[in-house]
């Protein structure tokens, strides 16, 4: 006799946790189906948690949930090849209870997440994949998985299957993604004890650093490198647009390598152990890219549906929040006796359009393309800005005003006035 | 032994109180193995072993052989005796023809209460363990599995048994509290194999096994012996060349097989090179693997990570191959080159083929 | 036919790692894993199941996140599942965890006879391969290690026929019921478990006994006091004292470096000239 | 700057269980990645290096290192000539941080 359920939730990461979390205190009978081990045995992120999103699910989560250090200090840098221009934005307000953002790891969170979901009630099945979605004409029944006898039923599926999302497009839901819709970032994890962490980043207890850089270390794609801090470890990690790989013929744990010798990194790993080596692709094609997001019995969240805001290196808050109302979506139309049809799902994707989620991602809406077509950005602008630096830096006997010059004029060699006041404008233009 | 050993206490030994009782508990015993006509040479490498215990405890080293009647089964005492033995304890009986757990149990669990011994060795082999495993519960005292090392606690005539644990990772110190005899089983090609001295004697203790057949369960019904294929046979090698990961293709070993051919050596490898599928499990050395004693190793594109070292570290002589200057290898081979093993080994074969034909000449 | 496979849930040993620099024992992100070598027991026992009829019964002593294990084991197809757990058993060697097993065992008996008993050959965290044959002699059970395979059974006249793996060869063996089988490694494939016992599992009481619901009733048969051995010293392998004479040569060819190496080896090892020699002839 | 990095030793970290005998990658068209693709990306973008140019030019994949992250399979959007799948439930890298 297959089993029949109110809600099947495909995927145990933030998105699908949040939506069955949602269902399951709503009342509802709740499927989870994790193709890992063990949830977050397949997820992969820097990994910085905003704990806004997850507040408004779990309020206490701040209790239990495994989280490495709070984040008081933002650190940009600009590197070229052996040095770099950098800003650091460290404020006490950012270390004072309830903090805002957290690094974590997120196999220990997810895994966590996933208990608070079963303990609302869902039942959650790990070690299968789900292969296909069952379909009753345009309406989605249920899903088929790997193993004998794998067919489940239920009223509605969340596709909370990550970036790949090869269940809607399997179900012909959406295309095959774009690489330029797509960033490919590799990371490392380095254990050193706790002390030197402090030590090296000047922080005590619980209190975390992290490092966004851009420059060289990209070779001229688009993308940016970051350093986590973690309670014992550290996370060293590139990505750039995959559309750039390609063309350039950049193999990624080559450039992962070469960014960790930077002069500039290369202290900061000294005597680390690295202890895993991952790989994820980060939907990046913004709010253009966002796929048709529900149907008869389905929706789409997180990573499926393209919800990471590349610009501000949010992913895992608007997963949870995607979850979350795509959950309270179906809790609504339940408890109004409402099928779950293409036409009553619309309230999901309204929900949406209404919250900071598709809002941000329409105010960015045209910053992939501004970069895409202009890898000025990611290539002469990191020479040029430290170039700069290092020439009012330099103490030789030539005044600062002649300095000033030489900068300007070393800028306008590489890129014309026009061209600087261009990208300025486009710049400016994608973020307002 | 404790399964996820913590150590109770940071390092050194545990001061152990013994029992008036298990203080009459005197020698050291080696459980000589044998199968169709052969001692095992687990047994006499645990002799010499067993020897140098006996002599810092100031006792007697005693062997055990069980066994039907007849001169194979009573000349396993006098080799016993070549070997280091002072005397034996000699059970012979037709129901000891084949190894069962039960005859053997009963046989070597009445001559320990019998005499008394206060340590116990056997060989880890499939009997061994089989056996160790059984006598232990059945006499309710301590076994240390897999040894690499045996000491002894003077002060307490405590046997310090050292083993792998983690995985290999790590070793820990295994001692037994207030119980007797201290049992452990040692790894074959672990400790080396004493000189035989013909010259040797000692005295054999008979004793019977007191059993009927009918009262034993499990019966023998058939042997079916390995076919005769040439499995390798690594832990008796005198030479091993191995290769490791450093080797990044399956075809390349071919390298290793070359240089193996010209010095008549066995070919070797690490778990990652098996798991992965290039050379056979028979030829893992290490933790998981087999634990080998050759006169000359050569480890190329190996990094010598633990698991592998106490498999070959009692080697002779290891000649290490790397391109990684600080690979931990060259912290505990004899010689090393740095550079890519790809390139090294051709030119290492053909040097020492160059090296046997002048040597062929001369001699 | 009810057969009791014991389990264990261990640290993937795989995983563990030694800090090259502090020697200091790696734990982050070791994952719990079952036992490999109790994966084919269990084969084993599902499918003698499978051929015979009858339950399979999973027991295991651990902490409670052993439970985790158990439900594995529901998914391949185990029907019952008993976690013995107490602070009591922390510090067990073999010895005491033996004692523990055999004590859940005969009361799991009462509930429904047992016929045979599987372990594994070993665990991979303590490769001490005691556990078996210690149960065995506390339940006077038959004992047979490193079977390869189970022939036949009968059940009527409660006989087994076994393949045991032995120095050199194989011996066929016939016993009597109940008996101990330490299964070894290789001899099946775990199968993947069906949809339905996915669900069974995931839905699955555990039955967990502390130590007087396992029907210990000595407390110091158990745990530290129950331990003959102790572990005195745990420590990373020292460094062998001199390092490797790397062997370098001005060309820095290897054909020079091989020769330099040849040349320095044999002059040290005069023996190792003439064993080669001999082998070579 | 170039420096010398074997990604086996990466891929050595992580912890992977291997469904042998069932690769969760394949080619369709072995023909197409010879003769028809000039970029053969995949055999130098993958991250785990899954994929190989071989002598004779033809392409192949191992996909017993794959880190599941869909790279070969979007980055092949000229011939779509990968066939992705997961990996069976509870197979492939098992993540111990992701």
């Amino acid at each position: 006799m297959a089993e029949k359920f109110d809600v099947i939730v495909v995927g145990a990461g933030p998105s699908g946790n949040s939506a069955a979390l949602r269902l399951a205190e709503a009342g509802l009978s709740v499927l989870q189906i994790e193709r890992g081990e063990s949830p977050g045995s397949k997820n992969v992120q820097g990994a910085i948690l905003y704990s806004d999103a997850l507040e408004k699910l779990i309020p206490d989560f701040r209790d239990d949930a495994p989280l490495e250090r709070h984040v008081i200090e933002q650190r940009m840098w600009v590197l070229d090849d052996d040095s770099f221009v950098g800003s650091h934005y460290r404020s006490d307000s950012f270390n004072k209870p309830p903090y805002n953002r957290y690094t974590m790891i997120r196999s220990q969170f997810d895994k966590w997440f996933s208990e608070r979901v079963q303990k609302a009630g869902a039942l959650l099945i790990c070690e299968t994949t789900v292969t296909n979605l069952l379909l009753d004409g345009e309406r989605v029944i249920g899903v088929m998985t790997d193993r004998q006898g794998g067919e489940i039923y239920a009223d509605a599926v969340i596709l909370a299957d990550g970036v790949n999302s090869l269940l809607a497009k399997k179900a012909g839901f959406h295309p095959e993604l774009q690489p330029k819709d797509v960033a490919l970032a590799v990371k490392e994890i380095h254990f050193m004890p706790q002390e030197v962490i402090e030590q090296r980043f000047n922080v005590t207890g619980e209190e975390g650093v992290v490092i966004e850089m851009v420059g060289k270390i990209t070779k001229g794609m688009m993308g940016t490198g970051f350093l986590y801090t973690n309670r014992e470890s550290i996370t060293i990690g590139v990505g750039c647009m995959l559309s750039d790989f390609k063309k350039q013929k950049i193999t990624p744990y080559q450039l992962l390598e070469q960014m960790k010798a930077h002069p500039s990194i290369q202290p900061m790993l000294a005597g680390g152990e690295m202890k895993e080596y991952t790989a994820h692709l980060i939907p990046e094609g913004g709010f253009n890219a966002v796929p048709d997001l529900y149907g008869d019995g389905w929706m789409i969240v997180g990573d499926a549906g393209m919800f990471v805001n590349a610009v501000h290196r949010e992913g895992s808050n608007l997963a949870m929040t995607t979850g979350m109302h795509a959950a309270d979506t179906l809790i609504e139309l339940k408890s109004e006796g409402k099928a779950f049809t293409a036409e009553n799902l619309k309230r999901y994707k309204a929900r949406l359009d209404e919250s900071f989620v598709m809002k941000d991602l329409k105010k960015y809406k045209n910053m992939p393309d501004v970069f895409h077509t202009n890898p000025q950005f990611f290539n002469d602008y990191p020479d040029l800005i430290s170039q700069a630096a290092r020439t009012m830096l330099t103490v030789d006997g030539v005044d600062k005003k002649t300095k000033e010059r030489e900068i300007r004029k070393s800028f306008r060699h590489r890129r014309s006035l026009f061209g600087l006041m261009g990208d300025a404008f486009k710049l400016w233009r994608a973020f307002e | 032994m404790s399964e996820a050993p913590e150590a109770k206490k940071p390092a050194g030994k545990k001061r152990i109180e013994l029992d008036d009782r298990l203080k009459a508990y005197k020698g050291v015993w080696v459980f000589i193995e044998h199968e169709r006509g052969k001692i095992h040479p687990v047994s006499l490498e645990l002799l010499g072993e067993g020897r140098k215990l006996a002599d810092s405890l100031g006792v007697e080293l005693a062997g055990v052989v069980m066994g039907v009647p007849n001169d194979t089964t009573r000349s396993f005492c006098f080799e016993a005796f070549f070997h280091g033995a002072d005397l034996c304890y000699l059970m012979e009986d037709p129901l000891l023809t084949d190894y069962r757990n039960e005859p053997f149990t009963k046989g070597l669990t009445d001559l320990v209460n019998k005499y008394q011994p206060e340590i116990l060795l056997l060989g880890a082999t499939t009997l061994g363990r089989d056996l160790a495993g059984s006598v232990a519960t059945t006499l309710k005292t301590g076994l240390t599995a897999d040894c690499t090392e045996l000491n002894v606690d003077l002060d307490a005539r405590s046997l310090l048994a050292t083993r792998p644990t983690f995985g290999g990772s790590l070793l820990c110190t295994i001692q037994t509290l207030n119980y007797r005899p201290q049992m452990a089983t040692v790894r074959p090609r672990v400790m080396p194999m004493p000189e035989r001295d013909a010259r040797r004697d000692g005295r054999i203790i008979e004793d019977k096994l007191g059993m009927v057949e009918s009262s034993i369960i499990t019966k023998v019904l058939e042997f079916i012996p390995d076919a005769m294929q040439d499995k390798p046979q690594l832990p008796f090698a005198d030479i091993i060349v191995s290769g490791g990961r450093g080797m990044k293709k399956p075809e390349n070993f071919k390298l290793i097989w070359d240089l193996a051919q010209v010095l008549g050596a066995e070919v070797g490898a690490t778990r990652p090179v098996v798991q992965a599928g290039w050379v056979d499990l028979e030829r893992q050395v290490g933790q998981s693997g087999k634990t080998v004693r050759p006169k000359l190793y050569i480890a190329a594109g190996i990094s010598g990570a633990i698991q592998h070292r106490v498999g070959m570290d009692a080697a002779d002589v290891i000649i290490a191959i790397n391109n990684d200057p600080n690979a931990p290898i060259f912290d505990f081979a004899h010689y090393g080159i740095v550079g890519n093993a790809m390139t090294i080994l051709p030119a290492l074969t053909e040097a020492f083929k160059a090296h046997l034909a002048t040597a062929r000449k001369a001699g | 036919m009810h057969i009791v496979v014991c389990i264990k849930q261990v640290p993937d040993s795989a995983q563990i790692r030694v800090h090259p620099v502090t020697n200091t024992i790696m734990r982050q992100g070791v994952p719990a894993i079952v036992n490999p070598y109790d994966l084919f027991a269990l084969e084993e026992a599902l499918r003698l199941k499978d051929a015979y009829g009858g339950r399979v019964t999973v027991l295991t002593m651990g902490p409670p996140m052993a439970e985790t294990a158990l439900r594995k084991a529901i998914s391949y197809g185990a029907d019952d599942a008993v976690l013995v757990t107490d602070r009591a058993f922390a510090g067990s060697d073999t010895l005491a965890t033996s004692c523990a097993l055999a004590s859940a065992i005969t009361q799991i008996h009462k509930d429904m006879p047992v016929d045979l008993v599987f372990t594994g050959k070993q665990t991979i965290d303590g490769d001490t391969a005691q556990v078996g044959p210690g149960i065995a002699k506390r339940l006077n059970m038959q004992l047979l290690t490193y079977v390869s395979k189970v022939r036949s059974v009968d059940l009527e006249k409660h006989e087994i026929m076994v393949e045991r793996r032995s120095e050199g060869g194989v011996q066929l063996l016939k016993t009597s019921t109940p008996s101990l089988i330490t299964v070894l490694e290789g001899t099946n494939e775990m199968r993947f478990a069906t949809m339905a016992n996915m669900f069974r599992a995931s839905r699955y009481p555990v039955k967990v006994w502390n130590r007087e619901q396992a029907g210990i009733e000595d407390i110091a048969s158990v745990g530290l006091k129950g331990s003959p051995t102790v572990v005195s010293k745990v420590f990373a392998p020292t460094p062998r004292a001199v390092k490797a004479e790397i062997i370098q040569c001005e060309s820095n060819d290897p054909k020079d470096l091989s020769v330099t190496l040849l040349a320095k080896v044999f002059a040290k090892n005069p023996k190792l000239e003439n064993e080669i020699a001999k082998r070579a002839a | 700057m170039s420096v010398m990095v074997k990604v086996e030793e990466k891929l050595f970290q992580n912890r992977y269980k291997v469904d042998s005998g069932r690769p969760h990658i394949s080619i369709i068209d072995e023909d197409k990645c010879r003769n028809q693709c000039e970029s053969q990306a995949c055999t130098t973008c993958c991250p785990a290096a899954c994929w190989t140019m071989e002598g004779n030019g033809q392409v192949t994949v191992i996909s017993d290192g794959c880190l599941e992250c869909g790279t070969c399979r979007i980055i092949c959007d000229e011939h779509r000539n990968v066939a992705w799948e997961y990996p069976r439930g509870g197979y492939g890298i098992l993540f111990k941080f992701g």
